[in-house]
This record gives C-alpha cells, structure tokens and sequence, in this order.
C-alpha cells in the first residue's frame, strides 16, 4: 500500500479521501490555494503545501505546482478527488510520466470515456442500449435528415463538444429539422469553437439512474448497484438515493450488469459511474464518469462497500477482492446536498460560517468540511455538506431526513436546507412522480 | 509624556479574565482605566484545540497574509537555490544593494529552474529559507527594502 | 506607582454575574470603576435558525430568568387557579393590598389543590396568567411589590 | 400508534428518544429542570415544560411534577430514558395507574429483576449459569461456611442492598470467613440500613458481556447479540464494543440464546439487558437490566434494529416483528463515552461548551446533546457525547475511531477524548488482553 498520497483537490472530497488515508495507515499531503489555508482538508492532511493563489487555474488546476508539490513532499501517488483535474487525461498521463500513481482510471480510458461518440460505441459494443443516433457526427442537413428518421422524431440535435445543455435544438417535425441544424451548429461554433454536432431521440421526462463501478483494471468489474438522481436543477443533481424507488429487482440487476459489462470490457481500472436516462421502463445510456463521484456515499451506506479504499486499493496493486456475489444491497441510503446558496434566490452566498452544527444519531452521516469560523470562499463550488442518511426502507430513509434536515443549523452563510426539507416534504418526491425537469417545473408552480 | 503602560496589571486581569471565563474586563482606577476583552473570532480554536490535527508542512504556514514589508514571496511552489550551483556564490547576500530586476534566487519546480528577479531597488535586509528547502507558494523567501 | 488589582472585588463581581445571570456589569466606587461582561453566548442563534426547532410549549417560555422583581413564581408545573370553584371571587385583584402568607392562587398538580400564599406584604400590580391555564416550574403568576 | 410521548429524562437519551419519535411521526414533550432550559432535549421537542429546580430529587426524579407535565400536555405516554426513574418499579405502577403507558417492563418485572436473589433465581429456572453460590442470602457464620464450601474458595460476601463494589468482602481460605462475614454484615448495616449478606464464588479478572434483549411482553423475545464491556473504570463502563472479540461463534450464539430465553420465561416486555461475567470459557449470568442501555448504538449498528423503536413498538401495543432469524450481526462497532471531565484527574468539568466539532464521513455516528454555547451543568452525569464507530471488522473499526476521536473536538469544557485517545491506541486495547479491572491497572501503571 502507499505510504503517502497527495490529493490534489480541495472541500468535502478532499477530506473524504483524508479519512480514507488515515484509516488505512497511509499519509496525506494536501494542497491548497492561499485562500484554503485555514480550510479542514489543511487541517486534517499529515502535511500540506499552498500552490497558488485563489483562483482555481492557478491553484487547484495548476498541474507544474501540483506535480512539485508531490515531489517536495515524497508522495508516491496522486488523488485527484472529482471535479478540478479528475477527468484530465493529460494531467493523468503527466502524473503517470512523473513516476507517481494516479489514482484513477488509465489517461487513455479518461480519453475514450470523456468523448461522447466513443464512449457510445465502447457502450455499444458492450452492448448498451443506448439513446437512439449519435453514434456520429452530422456533417449536412440530409445525413441530419437520415439520422433523426431511423432514431424517430422528436429528436435532439447536440454539440459534439457541448454539455450543460448548451448548444442544444429540440426538433419536433421533419420540416423544422434543417434550419434547427443551421442553428445548432452556428451556437455550437460560437459556444465551443467546434462546430460539430450530432443527432439522437429525444427522451421526454427521463429519470437520471446511474450505478457505481468499480474495475481491476484487467477485466474484472462489479457493480455497487444504482443510484437514482433525478432531482436536479438546471443538470445539478441536488437529492440521490439508492436504491432507485422505480426499478423492479430484474430491472435493477439488469442495469447493473450492463454497467459492470461495460466496465469490463475496457479493462476499467478503478471506481467510475454509467449514467442512464430511464424512461418508458427503458434505459439509455448517456455516458460513463471517470471519477469518484459526489454522490458514491448512498452507495457506500446500501452496499457497505468503501469506495474510497477501493479505488486506493485499485491504485496501489493490491487488487479488487470483491465479487458481484458478495455485494448485498442493505436498506434505502438518500443524501441530499447542502450548498452555500439561497434556498429562494439559489444565489451563492460565500463568507464565513459563524456556527455549524450538523445532525447526529442513528442512521445519519455526514460529509462536510464545515467547522465553526471556516470559510467559504468566493472561488469555488458551493458545496458545503451532504447529508445522507441510511435506513431499513424508503419510506423509513425519508422520516429520518426529514428529522436530520430539522437538526441542522448553519450560520453565517446563507444554505438550501430550506429549500431540501421543502423537496423532501414535497408530494411528488415522497409519491415519485418525478423526473429530471420536475424541480424546476415544481420551482416555478 | 509617554504614557507608562502598567504590564502587571494587563496581566493581572488577562490572568482573572482567563480564570473566570468572563468575556471582557473594563477597570478603572482614579484616572487610570484598563478595558480586556476575550478576542471574538473562535476559528483558529479548533486547530490549537486537537494536537492531533497536524500543522501545515514543511515547517512554514501557509497562510502568506500579513508578510513583513519589503517581502520577497515564492512565485511557486519548488525548491529554493541562493546559488548557480553548488560552490558557486550567492546571487545576494544580506545587505548588498539590489537594482529592481535583479536575480535574487532560483525556484526549481518540474525540472525547470525559475530565476526570481527583485520586485524593487533596495537592500537585502534579510534571508528567510535555506539553500535547498522547499517552498510554498507564497512564502517569504527574503525581505528587500 | 503600579496599579493595585483588587482581584477579590473582581471575582466577587464575576460570582454575582453568573449567579445573577446578567451579561455585565459595570461597578463604581468613588474614583475605582469595574465593568465586567460575559463571553458572548451564541447558543440562542441555534434555535433562532432553526425554525423547525420547535419553541418551548404552553406558550410560556421556560426560562425563567429575569422575572420582574415582585414576581411570584410557581412553585410546582401544574394548572392554575386564581378563585376556590367557578362563579367565586378571585382570591386576589390587580390593585388588591395583600398581607405576606395571603392566599394568591391555586395550583392544581396530581388532583391535588396546592395553595400558594403571597411571599410578601405588597400591592398586586398584575396577575400574569389565565385562569385554568398550565404553568411551568418558576414560571411567573403575578406580581406582588 | 402513540400521538404524543412524555420524555422523562434529559441529556443524550432524552435526545434519542426524540429522534426515534420525530422518525415515527410521534409528537414529544420534553421535561426539563430551571439548569436545562436551554438544552438540546428541549429545543428539539415539540413542547417542553420545566418541572422543577436544578437538583434532580426536584426535577427530574420528582414523580408528581412529571405526572402533572404529562396530565397538562396530554401525553399518553412517558419513556423513563435510562438513569433517572428508569428502573423504578413504583414509578412505573404510578404511570401506569394514571392510565399513560409506561414505555419499558411491567412494575412487576422492575421490581423481580432489581432484587438480585429474585433475579438469580429467575435466571435460575431459566437455565443460565450463575456464579455459584449467592441464591439465598446467610444468616449465620456456619451457614456462610457452607455456602463458600459449595461454591469453592476464594469467594466473595456482597451485601444484598449493595452495588458499586461497596459491602463487599473477598475471602481467600475458610479460615477468614468468620471475620470477614462480620465486617460485610456491619459494612452493609452501616451503607445501606441492611446487613442482609450472600456468598458467592470469586471470579477472577473476568470480562463484562452482556446481551441486548427485546420482549414482546408475552412469551416472546429475541436477542440482537452481545456487547463486550469490559474497559471500566470504578464499575463505570467507557468503551462498549459488538461482537465481543473474545467469542467463538458458538459462544456468541450460545449465551444469546441463553438471554433470550430468560426474557421468554418471565414474558419481559421491551428492551432489556442480560449481563454476564465471562472467564476461564464460561460465563455468569449476574443481572438483568429492566431499561435501554446507554451503549445500545453498537447494537443498532451491528443488528441494523432501531432499539428505541422496537420499545415504542411493544409498548404501543403494535408487538415485537422481529424473529431470530431475521437478525444477523454485520461488520464490527466500537462505542467510547466521552465525559466532561479530565482524561487525567478525571476531575468532572462542568460549563460552557465553547466549540463542539464532531466527527463525520463514513461509519460514524454521534449521539450527543452538546452545541456550541450548551451548558453542562454540575448537577447530573457527565456524558456528554458517544461516538460510535461501524465497520467491517474489528480492525477497521479501530482505525476508524481512532481518526474519528482525532477529528473530535470540544473547547470550554474538559473531556475525556485524550485518555479514550490513548486506550483505543494501547497494545493491550488492540490485542484485547483486558479485564474488567484492566483499566485501572493501565492507569496506575
């Protein structure tokens, strides 16, 4: 096992790779901007090392400064949390060059998974079902015309090189669909600088499942079971739960296999997500997340299964001592994530947090690099806690989230918690009759 | 006249203040009048409060606020050199007079040696690092004023 | 000349403070002046911002610190009565001179009628509950000065 | 079920009893004296109601002001928490004769299991294994001779109203039973107003398993695993730990049975513990306790059973859904007490609470009253905090306490954390070379 690792990240995911470390023995080096001094993953880290000044290019994206950092420090691998550089292939491949472990997948499966049109047909030579079309660019009006035939209409028209929703047209008829082209591809240009663009089906009201990986790196893969995020606001996810309240047992280990089959068929080394539209009782695959992710502890709490010492297990050599058989799926896990933003305005709200004071007792974690007096800078996400509470069932997970939201009280910022324990109040979340648009239609009602 | 500041008493009362947990102290006595107060912020409490939660590494803190004036901050994180190579002489020593622009020390960072020029004309008052430690960003590398 | 520290004055002023519950206190003598202040409590701002953390029931607050001077508390939580059965007289009315050990009020606890004389000779200035209403351990009645 | 429960008590349990009621929909009513106005079981309940001065014999023991908050709320019933009225069988007759619901065993069962010759001979018949002797009490020098004789030397006189180790004489040869018989009966006397005396075999640095029961009030019951108690100081308990680390699974399942059995033969109603000494192999059963205990979150952890629930469940009248086949222990917890008062002097340290820091991320849970600004008052225990710790064997569990009692931080008040600090880290802790009297040992040492 690694003796020291650097983590190359910064607010909650940075302190739960921290804890990770500590239980396992290994050391940490944190780094962090001038304005994280005082920050806990500073606190916590055995050694830490600023690395530049707050804005985040410089700092937490500054690859020279990152990699010194590890030198000076003798760490022998590098963390690189979610977020920042998790997904840089370069910054993976550099790290690789350098001598020093990146704990991750490979830089070339960060490559291959981080574009669109390859990562779709790695999944569907997995055999994926995926959304229909986009498996290539469009070019001209007529290849436009030929793809959104065989996907059906309505159709979506993509930047290849878009995302957040950006750069996107919504095409209902075949008479709309070449000037809608002209359109996507001039915002696209404008948007990217990259022009390109691609056609698929158009899933309406889809929810957001997605399930937990984790790979060897030589073929062998399983899967954590999924998770279902489909409260989100504007593509942020804001409540995940697991398991998902809408799948059956067949549909659940269904997905599941496709997932792991996925990962196993490149060679996946690590932890990692494949993210699904549901919709109509039919999963379509969007695309496979190179990374830990925001929401890994719903699948922690359901399935026991540490992701974090996974992935440093992975990394170090040690292997990946799970399968498929040992994992049980145990109880309803939901988190809900605490942002430094107004519950109404959801404008962010940095400063200083005059008292912290989370939730406690049976069934309730939380993640949080929050103390009395910490900072909350003005330079990066507004994440500041998740919440998440583990079970015996759905209902049972919402009363205790329901009591751990009440208990907690953050000052000096403003938060969401208002707006969460209005969500998990809400009818249609606790009956499920929701999608991925459903908290902004139920924002604007 | 210079007002004779009476020590014992500020300590007298920061000792009955720490004692009794009070918030703050106002003490006046004929014309003289002493007011302590606890100071308001509790951050840094929580590091001092757990010897377990370590100090930031490499022996510097990293908070760069607050550097004497007339500081010479690390542009990067690296290794510090004062010299061209070993045996080689410093490129300053304290007390030499140095032109705005001149090389004051080296930051070695992936490989890559960066020389660091004086931000002022001035004298070297002071050198804060030895040849050869590693540095913060941020961190006080000489004092030139 | 060093200033004399009376200590004794000052942890006298700090055993009154917290027995008084007070925030400060500020104390003169001739040309010798002391103020003393607790620590700034924050602990309300957690139930200020929680607004799910319910209020302490019966509308009544249940801290009872800082009743009006005059106060007569309850000495037990119970239900109280301020007249002997439906259609009596009041025992007492705002404005009623009462002598001490004078009956003031009824509290009902455990079906047993507890009555509460007056702990001072003095005028009823006001009576601060319902008739029939649940108090809370020291919870203020009326006030008798 | 209940619509409103009265709270009986304060501090930590009053707070689980709370959360456990919010979860089922249930509304609270928290009791408090003048010293608890502002504290935590009070904010967090729907209605409080100050019952009486600080010293608890005005407050919190006083029976009628607590009846009388029940009458003006309209509570149905009171849960004694644990400490307090917990185990007082006239409190319990007296809730019950006002037609609330007592939450825990009937009057009867208090009473039969709080008299230690009553509740040896319950476990009598039901088959467990005593320490031999102390089932009658002695009257006489030749009647204690007969009784050492039959149980085997060295052993042990305890007075019968006795507890704490006070009245007790240990007697190594026959030789020094006379004397020793006289001094116990006149100790006894003097601490309590009765010399009733028993003899009973010396056990000999044993260690303290108990096993956690839930009865179903009619011949029901189920045992959810033992506790390993063994690190006390002074007969108090500061580390609680499930499973014991010392049992074969034979024995686990053995002594489980063996607790449950008695819960069944005296149809116990509620959670309740069976306390066993254990040495050289064998164990001996030496009480039952008719309450919740304060380390029952180890339990909860291992067994996935929400203990205050199933208490709220029986006593509703709702039974006891639980079969012994439906429980399985997962994974290891580990619980330390953490108590204001010096980790050396042991000294209690009574005040304002300043900073209060809990730990987080995976595998931790807090059960604690404490904010910033609470005030721990001098009048009543000093636990102020159970950190609890889950994970997938014993192992992982240490090393998951250990860097969560390194993220605990308490400012204002003095605590315990540096000594828990240190024994959770002591080789004899790790290798669990320990006895009851260990600690005391380690301290002196």
């Amino acid at each position: 096992m690694f003796k020291k690792v650097l983590i190359a990240n910064r607010g909650d995911v940075a302190l739960r790779v921290i804890r990770a470390c500590r239980e396992m023995g290994i050391q940490t080096v944190a780094v962090h901007s001038t304005a994280d001094a005082e920050a806990m993953h500073v606190r916590l880290a055995d050694e830490s090392v600023c690395i530049g000044p707050p804005a985040a290019k410089d700092s937490y994206l500054n690859v020279p400064a990152i990699l010194t950092a590890a030198d000076v420090t003798g760490a022998e691998a590098i963390h690189p949390g979610l977020g920042f550089l998790a997904e840089n292939a370069r910054f993976a491949e550099i790290v690789e060059g350098h001598g020093l472990t990146f704990i991750g997948p490979t830089p070339a499966q960060i490559a291959m998974l981080g574009d669109k049109i390859q990562a779709k047909q790695a999944a569907l030579k997995a055999k994926l079902p995926l959304v229909p079309g986009g498996t290539e660019l469009i070019g001209s009006v007529a290849s436009a015309q030929r793809a959104a035939l065989a996907a059906g209409f309505p159709v979506l028209i993509k930047a290849a090189a878009g995302g957040g929703g950006r750069g996107m047209q919504r095409v209902e008829r075949k008479e709309d669909l070449a000037r809608a082209f002209e359109v996507a591809t001039s915002e696209a240009t404008a948007a990217f600088g990259d022009g390109s663009v691609y056609v698929e089906k158009a899933i309406d009201r889809p929810r957001h499942i997605e399930v937990q990986v984790l790979g060897d790196g030589k073929g062998h893969a399983v899967h954590l079971g999924e998770r279902d995020c489909t409260v989100q606001r504007r593509f942020q996810k804001l409540i995940e739960e697991a398991p998902s309240p809408v799948l059956s047992p067949e549909q659940r280990d269904h997905v599941g296999r496709l997932a792991a089959g996925l990962a196993a068929s490149i060679d996946y080394r690590g932890a990692g997500t494949v993210e699904f539209l549901y919709a109509g009782g039919e999963f379509y695959f969007i695309e496979m997340n190179a990374r830990l992710q925001v929401e890994h502890p719903v699948t922690e709490l359901v399935s026991g299964v540490d992701i974090v010492e996974a992935q440093l297990k992975v990394a170090a050599g040690v292997g990946l001592d799970l399968r498929q058989d040992d994992i049980r799926a145990n109880g309803h896990a939901i988190e809900v994530r605490v942002n430094a933003e107004d519950s109404i305005t959801f404008a962010p709200s940095p400063g200083t947090v005059k008292l912290f004071h989370p939730p406690g007792g049976p069934g309730v974690r939380v993640d949080s690099h929050m103390f009395q007096g910490a900072k909350v800078p003005p330079y990066y996400d507004s994440l500041i806690a998740k919440l998440i509470v583990h079970a015996a069932d759905r209902t049972a997970a919402l009363a205790r989230m329901r009591r751990a939201l009440d208990e907690f009280v953050i000052e000096g910022v403003s938060t969401n918690l208002n707006l969460q324990r209005r969500i998990i109040r809400s009818s249609d979340f606790v009956a499920n009759t929701i999608d991925v648009v459903w908290l902004e239609r139920w924002l604007a009602a | 006249m210079a007002m004779k500041i009476d020590a014992e008493a500020v300590r007298t009362l920061a000792a009955l203040l720490e004692e009794t947990g009070l918030g703050e102290i106002e003490y006046q006595d004929g014309e003289r009048r002493i007011r302590i107060a606890m100071p308001v912020v509790q951050a840094p409490a929580l590091a001092a409060a757990a010897p377990v939660m370590a100090a930031p590494a490499n022996g510097a803190s990293a908070a760069p606020e607050g550097p004497p004036a007339g500081s010479v901050p690390s542009p990067m994180v690296g290794t510090v050199y004062l010299q061209t190579g070993p045996g080689e002489p410093a490129f300053v020593k304290v007390g030499d007079r140095v032109a705005a622009g001149d090389i004051l020390f080296i930051i070695e960072a992936m490989k890559v040696m960066n020389q660091v020029p004086s931000p002022r004309s001035g004298t070297v008052r002071s050198i804060e690092v030895e040849n050869g430690q590693a540095v913060e960003y941020g961190e006080p590398v000489m004092v030139v004023e």
